[in-house]
């Protein structure tokens, strides 16, 4: 121990000039106490306290991610447990807005706001899961994976399960700890058997590839397999893809939007980091096939069990599994430009999410529907919002001219590019499935209009089409969906890697 | 040239009776204006770029020679007289103007058809005259059969008309052109190709020689549709349902001409195996509908198969190459045929004022209930009698010169022929002879005798501008119109015109003297033997009493003899002959048709079978598979977090172990 | 902003007017409607006059002699590895379109005059119709693939809300299976449509690109991509070139539609309102047909040799299958639906022939059903309209009743039977003509399948004449009895002035073809030259 | 010294006795009591490897964080439960699915 003393001060150097990486952390870290002092002792008095405070702080966040955007730095920090580079920081960027989205989403959400545990709370978790994200999408270290990983399911467990109104929403959260919790610890285990044959746990260490391709290839596939385990529970993809459709349905509506927006681009942020480790090893598993395997069968299962939900949340949750596939699809591509592809696609996706699930969530405020079948005849009651969800959900479907359309073009370039270079038959299996998913996910969307345009209610019930401030935010975000599916160079230009 | 200005002028005229008859005039000055002008003289040609489709131009015109020439006057001619005609015809008719309207296109279209210069134009107009056909026939549209009759019309033209634009398209393949003049004219594409080593070629163009024929035989389909040969003849009866005088324009003196005239027109791309076709389809139609002709009661209808019969002749004509003959038959019988048409018209037509005047039910189409009318309508009789006379051949008319000059072509071309086509005169003969019976016994029938309604009230005379048609139209009828001397066909000049690029009539000249001797020798016994048979009766006119003269009914006995024949041919395949009777014509052709079309409706039917169970099938069933694969995969969804963590783990361990132990 | 711009966002325009009116308004959005189609029809007759032909205009695959184009830059996003995503906003008529642009024009302002028989929810209505107005001309002017297939996918959202929202009893069933039925074939176009862009480089500033002038010319493709001529890439077993036409084929066929891909067209046409029949038929069914001479021609032809004897097949029977169809059917609108299948059938039998006339045939059969068959469904939903029944049994000697509707019938019916003196018939004849010749000329489809197809002239003389005859003619004998008497006034000056020019144009075409084929003639020549060299 | 296979053994094993409990208890403390043998079968394997580690200590930091998140998971996780059993009245997962197709 003696030996390392020396070395100490060197060490808290590197530890403050880390820092310099790490200004939005910081201030997460910093406003994350803040936002719990003020609702403890100011939300009482000052309503709007804790939201305005949050929304300022996140604020100064993206300030300072873009700051770093600016200048991102080549190498890993904190003795390499991140790397704030420029992908990362892209990342970032999305998160911090999927944050502010559903901090104005919960505002406006009736159930949460009557609440009488108040969302000062949630505010607080909300900061604490922004951090974690932000770690795992910066992430260069197994502890760090693993760290993230857990303060997001942590935060995420307990968002589920904030209000515990219902025994559905309890449920929900039940599940969603106990199946999160299997799988971090399997992850764990994993992680600590990838340790015991490499000696190291930062993956960008070239000893840990080394390691990997000494041992057989069964020790290293369990092994890796287990740590995608974890990530795989964030990503939804099968098989760790069973909670997806409980959790989604029963928790609050912006939860449900958070969680099918913010911790799965971290999480693909985070099979990105760890596929570059692992690329061009043939020591360890072929993930190229094995993900490829992975990406049709989750496109096929989320998006044809979605065909027989009747449940709007849970239908966008089968959705949003299925996306999941097609987005896997872009991460096997694998290039810079299937990473370009892939942030687009994200950030694309986390509008798409956002604003689907809020006019979900404005509807069932206003006519109480969450089935798809109580739907019926709501079109010409509330004509816009509808009108936006449409649109929303022909995005989703990935037509034009929306941005879901770009997206999906982008991502199928990005993978047929991919089968020029390599001619493997699975991509190009992988991209007939994508074609025919679209189909099949049109199915099920179509749902939406027909019950709401083209059938008609048995019962009248008296609706009017207060605008509220959600209304405006999604018309908002249908707006940009669109005018990016027709210019996407104004996203895209700024996407530079 | 003022050719354009009638076409013109024809189109106006479409309101009216008065603008009608005007335009009609017009019209008829003008073709005579032209007709002088171009017969025997240079032919005419005008053309203008119509469009051009890749490398074809396609340039629409006017082509005037004899032949369109002489149509032309024809089609004016007769058109003329029937147009003033209708003008007390159809006067109570309460859809006047639209009768004008159609008679006034068909009569465009008509000209048209035989001035174009461009076989597609032709075409347009082919059809057009089956269109307008088929609005006149279906002129009453309040009666059912009318309308079954016009679309059984159209219909019948349709499948010709196939034939028709399929003869186009082989030409307009093989030699990009469908330029009268350029295909058929002297030197034109069609003599210049040549078939070599069983090719057809026409400059780079090439085709099997098998196309040559199948080119001809195509046009000669369309012909025989249009001017109802066998075997599609099965519309003309039938389209007697529209106006009187419409049947004689259309169904007797034009547009069923304009088969024939197509022939004329594109005759040197018929091969020996058409004109050989044309030959046995002739004398088989010319044949049958006379023999169908002698047995009918209708008044119109007789005329109509006597139609059917004497284009059978032309086309006969056609065939053994007689094409001066045959156009000169089509001249004479347009208008004599128009005549008896317009007669029986102004029969029927007093008979209903009768009818109705006397309030008596009996159809006045039937020429059982009719009789002794030449006391009431003697002018109507002596036109009749006019028109028949030259229907049946008799010397000083002009029926005598056409239809001598075919039969004697016809003697002519069988004797270089051996087999069964040398029979072909004799029964263009027989035909003739049968044709003298059955238009004598309708004389008899209808004229002499007595009345056969017990009303007292007397059927008056047509009006006189009927009248005047009619006597117009005799004077047509007889030789001098045609050959100042009666009983030479050679003088005619028509013929002469019409023969300028054929072929010289060379015959034998004992045959020349013989054959109308005789011909006319025979007729004129059956004349007697109608008179006989028909005139003396008198009150009910029943078929027994006329059964019981025994000479008589040997006669008729053998006439039903063939019949009965032919019922018991009729189960063998020999079906064709079966037509001779009306009846089996009836259940054949037209059970075939109706067969057809409910055949048709039956694959219909099938085939929207299949569209709702099969096709719609497979596509349900893709919905359905995939929700089938929806319902597999939810099926993991059991709400039960261990159960989920049991699947994941299995799931992975599957994976594993399928990587790695396999 | 050059005309074609405007003739694409005039639309658009008008229907964001409709949609910020205030519903109160609402009577007026059909004015704004009609005076938009108008506008937009005397643009493209503008188009139409001021279009040059010769064989210096003739396009297909020349950049400079396209006409009234437009090119500016529209998406360009950097790709890294993969270039520049290089998507311009490329427009231009040649022959092959221009005339298609006159028939939307004149299609769509028939059909906002169809328009007045909807009664709900009219804000809605005006605002998707015109919608799909913009995105079907889109369709015909863009010749960036990309730019192409935003507005092809655009046509979809409209229709299926249109057909669903404003149809008949089983419109839900009819809108989804439209929808399904075309996306089916889109999804995988899109598909192609990538992996042409891969496959193709613009020359000059070489980056890949959309533009469907460049994927023409074999030059243009990089060494052993996917769709590079020379390559000859194999996908599944056959080759890639051929397995993207066919790709293409299926796509737009779906459109057109051919048998067996068409059993939404009788669902859809029957379930939708007046109106959205009439463009249906009257253009959407031309979309296909376009499509498949823009795209899956000039940019594969030799898949489009090999396949030619197939396509004439299929044309063939579509014709007779759909003829034999529209025979049994009770249902008028079905009847026009399946008549529709019966005539474009002769498109591709046209198309399969690669001959000018084939070729020139088959646009002329488009453009002239696109005419009729707008009048026939026009015609079919003024009885609709009075009587809310279209079953041909039910209706009997209406020509007493309505003979001026009766007058329109006959005309719409005569002419699409292939009247001569009719555009259908330069149509249909050209297209035989077109097959007939391609054994001599070509020897691409046998001359046999010209015969199987004039089989078809003379079905579809026996189903019109047939449903004529049973509708029109005979004693006045309806089933809804004197209500129905009452109800069935003859057609009033609005219908006039929607079926008269109609009745014209199919007139006017038949009399004067040169119309329509002059002004393509050369285009058609170029393309075959480039199809067939 | 004991052998590093040793503890990989024992580590096998209680992770997979943990992962058993997991998935067949019918009480959901047990099942967490199930992740909690799974994740010291983790920290055993760490901290057996991170002797090999001296340099770093990555083992034993290791050790150290996933035993404090192992803790902080199974607070959360027991809240939840105890909601739980607020509105069904037993923590049995097997019983508890409204939440299903």
């Amino acid at each position: 121990m003696n030996d390392f003393l020396p070395n100490i001060s060197l060490m808290l150097d590197s530890v403050l000039d880390s820092l310099l990486w790490f200004y939005p952390e910081l201030v997460l870290g910093i406003l994350f106490i803040l936002v719990i002092i003020t609702d403890l002792f100011f939300s009482k008095r000052f309503q709007n306290a804790v939201f305005l405070l949050t929304s300022f702080g996140l604020g100064v966040v993206g300030y300072f991610i873009l700051l770093q955007l600016n200048a991102p730095s080549e190498t890993t920090v904190f003795s390499g447990m991140i790397r704030p580079d420029k992908l990362s920081t892209y990342f970032k960027v999305i998160l911090c807005v999927v944050s502010l989205l559903f901090l104005l989403f919960i505002r406006d959400n009736k159930e949460l706001k009557s609440h009488d545990k108040g969302t000062g709370d949630l505010h607080a978790i909300l900061i604490a899961v922004l951090f974690g994200m932000n770690l795992m999408v910066m992430s260069s270290n197994l502890l760090m994976i693993y760290l993230s990983i857990e303060m997001v399911s942590v935060g995420s467990y307990i968002m589920v399960g904030y209000i515990s109104g219902t025994a559905k929403q309890t449920e929900a959260a039940m599940k969603y700890a106990l199946f999160g919790a299997v799988c971090s610890a399997m992850m764990l285990y994993g992680m600590s058997l990838v340790y015991a044959f490499t000696g190291t746990l930062n993956f960008i260490d070239p000893a840990f590839l080394s390691g990997l391709s000494s041992v057989s290839t069964l020790s290293s596939g369990i092994a890796l397999g287990m740590i995608m385990v974890g990530i795989g529970f964030k990503l939804s993809f099968v098989p760790m893809h069973f909670w997806t459709p409980d959790v989604y349905e029963g928790a609050p509506t912006p939860v449900t939007a958070f969680l099918a927006t913010g911790p799965k681009i971290a999480g693909f942020a985070l099979l990105i980091r760890l596929l570059d480790s692992l690329g061009g090893t043939k020591a360890a598993l072929d993930f190229n096939e094995i993900l490829g395997g992975i990406a049709l069968i989750t496109m096929i299962a989320g998006n044809f069990s979605a065909i027989w939900q009747n449940n709007v949340k849970r239908m966008l949750a089968y959705s949003s599994i299925g996306h999941t596939g097609f987005i896997l699809l872009s991460v096997l591509a694998f290039s810079q430009a299937g990473q370009k592809a892939l942030i687009f696609y994200l950030s694309i996706y986390a509008l798409m999410n956002m604003a689907a699930f809020m006019l979900a969530d404005y509807i069932e405020e206003k006519s109480g529907a969450k089935n798809l079948d109580e739907y019926k005849g709501l079109g010409q009651k509330l004509p816009l919002t509808f009108f936006l969800f449409v649109i929303v959900l022909v995005s989703l479907t990935g037509l034009p001219p929306t941005a879901g359309f770009i997206g999906k073009l982008l991502v199928f370039s990005a993978a047929l590019e991919m089968y020029n270079s390599t001619g493997s038959l699975l991509v190009m299996v992988l991209i007939i499935a994508g074609a025919l998913v679209t189909l099949v996910s049109l199915f099920y969307y179509i749902n939406v209009p027909l019950n709401a345009y083209l059938r008609q209610s048995n019962h009248e019930v008296e609706i009017t089409e207060i605008k509220t401030f959600k209304i405006y935010l999604s018309l908002f975000l249908t707006i940009i969906i669109l005018v990016l599916g027709i210019f996407p160079q104004l996203l895209t230009s700024f996407i530079v890697i | 040239m003022p050719l354009i200005s009638f076409v013109w002028v024809s189109t106006l005229a479409k309101r009216g009776s008065g603008i009608s008859i005007l335009s009609i005039l017009c019209s008829l000055i003008l073709s005579a204006i032209v007709f002088t002008r171009v017969w025997n003289g240079q032919p005419q040609h005008f053309q203008v770029h119509w469009f051009s489709v890749g490398s074809y131009h396609l340039t629409a015109g006017i082509l005037l020679n004899n032949l369109s020439a002489g149509m032309i006057l024809l089609v004016s001619g007769v058109a003329f007289i029937v147009h003033l005609y209708s003008i007390q015809y159809m006067r109570s008719d309460p859809y006047l103007r639209r009768y004008w309207r159609y008679l006034s296109l068909f009569c465009f279209s008509m000209m048209a058809l035989v001035v174009v210069d461009n076989l597609l134009v032709l075409y347009m107009f082919w059809e057009l005259v089956g269109f307008t056909s088929y609005l006149l026939i279906g002129f009453w549209y309040k009666r059912d059969y009318a309308v079954q009759a016009a679309k059984k019309a159209f219909i019948f033209n349709r499948i010709g008309d196939l034939g028709f634009l399929a003869g186009i398209m082989i030409l307009l393949n093989q030699f990009g052109t469908l330029n009268i003049t350029e295909l058929f004219g002297d030197g034109g594409a069609i003599s210049n190709a040549m078939i070599e080593d069983g090719v057809w070629i026409s400059g780079t163009h090439q085709m099997p020689a098998v196309w040559l024929t199948l080119a001809g035989g195509a046009f000669f389909f369309g012909a025989i549709a249009k001017s109802a040969q066998f075997p599609l003849h099965a519309w003309l009866p039938d389209a007697m349902a529209g106006p009187t005088s419409v049947s004689s324009l259309i169904h007797a003196a034009t547009m069923v001409a304009a088969g024939i005239f197509l022939i004329a027109r594109i005759y040197p791309i018929f091969d020996q195996n058409i004109l050989m076709l044309m030959v046995i389809t002739g004398s088989i139609t010319s044949f049958m509908a006379a023999t169908i002709a002698l047995v009918q009661n209708d008044l119109k209808q007789i005329l109509a198969f006597s139609t059917i019969s004497q284009l059978g002749f032309m086309m006969l004509a056609m065939g053994i190459g007689a094409y001066d003959a045959a156009l000169f038959h089509l001249t004479t019988h347009a208008f004599f045929k128009c005549l008896l048409f317009l007669c029986a018209g102004a029969v029927i037509h007093q008979l209903e004022y009768f009818k109705q005047a006397a309030k008596i039910e009996f159809d006045c189409q039937d020429i059982r209930n009719m009789g002794g009318l030449k006391n009431y309508m003697p002018i109507t009789f002596t036109a009749m009698l006019f028109a028949s006379m030259a229907l049946a051949g008799l010397p000083f008319t002009s029926g005598y010169l056409s239809k001598d000059s075919i039969l004697l072509y016809s003697f002519d071309w069988a004797s270089s022929q051996t087999g069964l086509m040398s029979l072909v005169p004799y029964l263009a003969v027989l035909t003739s002879l049968a044709t003298t019976f059955y238009i004598a016994r309708l004389i008899f029938k209808v004229f002499f005798g007595s009345f056969r309604q017990k009303q007292r009230i007397p059927v008056l005379e047509p009006p006189s501008i009927m009248k005047v048609s009619l006597m117009l139209l005799v004077l047509f009828c007889v030789f001098p119109m045609f050959s100042w001397n009666p009983f030479s066909v050679e003088n005619s000049w028509i013929l002469k015109g019409f023969s300028a690029d054929v072929q010289v009539l060379s015959q034998s000249r004992l045959l020349h003297i013989l054959v109308p001797l005789l011909v006319t020798f025979v007729s004129f016994a059956l004349i007697y033997l109608a008179s006989i048979v028909y005139s003396k009766r008198d009150g009910d006119g029943s078929v027994t009493q006329v059964a019981r003269d025994s000479f008589i009914y040997e006669l008729f006995y053998h006439q039903w003899f063939i019949n009965k024949l032919y019922n018991v041919i009729f189960v063998i395949p020999l079906m064709y002959l079966s037509r001779v009777s009306s009846i089996l014509d009836n259940k054949i052709v037209d059970g075939l048709v109706n067969g057809a079309g409910r055949s048709v409706l039956f694959l219909g039917a099938l085939s929207t079978f299949v569209d709702r169970y099969i096709i719609d099938g497979i596509v349900n069933l893709l919905g359905s598979i995939s929700k089938s694969i929806g319902n597999v995969t939810r099926h993991f969804q059991s709400g039960r977090v261990q159960h989920y963590m049991i699947t994941m783990i299995l799931l992975l361990l599957t994976f594993f172990i399928f990587k790695y132990f396999s | 902003m050059s005309v074609l711009s405007i003739l694409v966002f005039l639309p658009l325009l008008a229907g964001l007017v409709v949609i910020m009116l205030p519903t109160a308004q609402q009577g007026r959005y059909k004015y704004i409607a009609l005076g938009a189609t108008l506008l937009q029809l005397l643009l493209s007759a503008f188009v139409y006059i001021n279009f040059k032909t010769g064989a210096d205009f003739s396009g297909v695959h020349q950049r400079r002699q396209f006409q009234f184009v437009e090119q500016t830059s529209w998406i360009n996003l950097d790709l890294g590895t993969l270039g520049r995503l290089q998507i311009d906003y490329f427009m231009g008529v040649d022959g092959l379109s221009m005339p298609f642009l006159f028939l939307t024009s004149l299609v769509m302002f028939v059909a906002v005059l169809a328009s007045w028989e909807i009664k709900t929810n009219l804000k809605g209505y005006f605002a998707l119709f015109l919608l799909l107005d913009m995105a079907i001309i889109g369709v015909f002017v863009a010749l960036d693939f990309f730019l192409f297939y935003l507005f092809y996918e655009l046509m979809l959202f409209p229709l299926y809300f249109l057909i669903g929202m404003w149809g008949g009893v089983r419109r839900e069933y009819a809108a989804i299976k439209f929808f399904l039925y075309t996306l089916c074939g889109s999804v995988f176009m899109l598909l192609i449509i990538i992996g042409l862009y891969f496959s193709v480089t613009d020359p000059l500033s070489g980056s890949h690109t959309f533009n469907m002038i460049h994927m023409m010319d074999p030059a243009n493709y990089v060494g052993g991509s996917i769709f590079s001529p020379s390559a000859g890439q194999q996908l599944f077993g056959i080759s890639a070139r051929l397995l993207a036409f066919i790709v293409l084929f299926i796509a737009f066929a779906i459109k057109v539609p051919i048998v067996p891909l068409h059993t939404w067209l009788p669902d859809a046409h029957v379930e939708a309102p007046t109106p959205v029949s009439i463009i249906l038929a009257g253009i959407l069914l031309k979309i296909g047909g376009y499509g498949i001479l823009r795209i899956c021609y000039s940019i594969f032809p030799e898949a489009a040799i090999d396949s030619s004897w197939c396509i004439g097949l299929i044309g063939v029977v579509s014709i007779i299958y759909g003829a034999l169809n529209a025979l049994a059917q009770t249902d008028l609108k079905r009847l026009i639906a399946y008549s529709s299948v019966s005539h474009m059938g002769f498109v591709l039998l046209g198309f399969a022939s690669l001959t000018a006339e084939g070729i020139s045939g088959a646009n002329m059969q488009m453009i002239s059903h696109g005419f009729l068959s707008a009048m026939l469904f026009f015609l079919a939903g003024v009885i609709y309209n009075r009587v809310h029944d279209r079953e041909i049994a039910n209706f009997r000697g209406l020509s007493l009743l309505m003979p001026k509707f009766t007058a329109f019938c006959m005309v719409a019916f005569f002419a699409s039977l292939g009247l001569p003196g009719f555009s259908a018939f330069m149509g249909e004849s050209f297209s035989l003509i077109g097959a007939f010749t391609s054994e001599s000329v070509n020897g691409l489809i046998p001359r046999w399948m010209a015969i199987g197809g004039s089989l078809g002239i003379l079905l579809s003389a026996a189903y019109f004449l047939w449903t004529f005859q049973r509708m029109f003619f005979g004693e006045l004998r309806l089933m809804g009895g004197e209500d129905w008497r009452i109800q069935l006034t003859d057609v009033n000056t609005r219908e006039k002035i929607a079926l008269i020019p109609l009745a014209l144009m199919a007139t006017l075409l038949g009399l004067f073809p040169a119309l329509v084929f002059e002004k393509m003639n050369s285009s058609v020549l170029e393309l075959i030259r480039l199809v067939n060299p | 010294m004991i052998p590093v296979t040793h503890f990989m053994i024992i580590s096998a094993i209680l992770f997979c006795i943990g992962l058993y409990a997991a998935i067949s208890k019918r009480n959901a403390i047990m099942v967490l009591i199930g992740i909690e043998f799974m994740i010291n079968a983790a920290i055993l394997n760490f901290v057996a490897f991170g002797a090999y580690d001296k340099e770093v200590n990555g083992g034993q930091i290791v050790a150290l964080f996933a035993i404090v998140l192992a803790a902080a998971g199974v607070a959360v996780a027991l809240a939840i439960i105890l909601n739980v059993y607020k509105y069904y009245k037993t923590i049995d997962p097997d019983k508890i699915h409204n939440l299903r197709d």
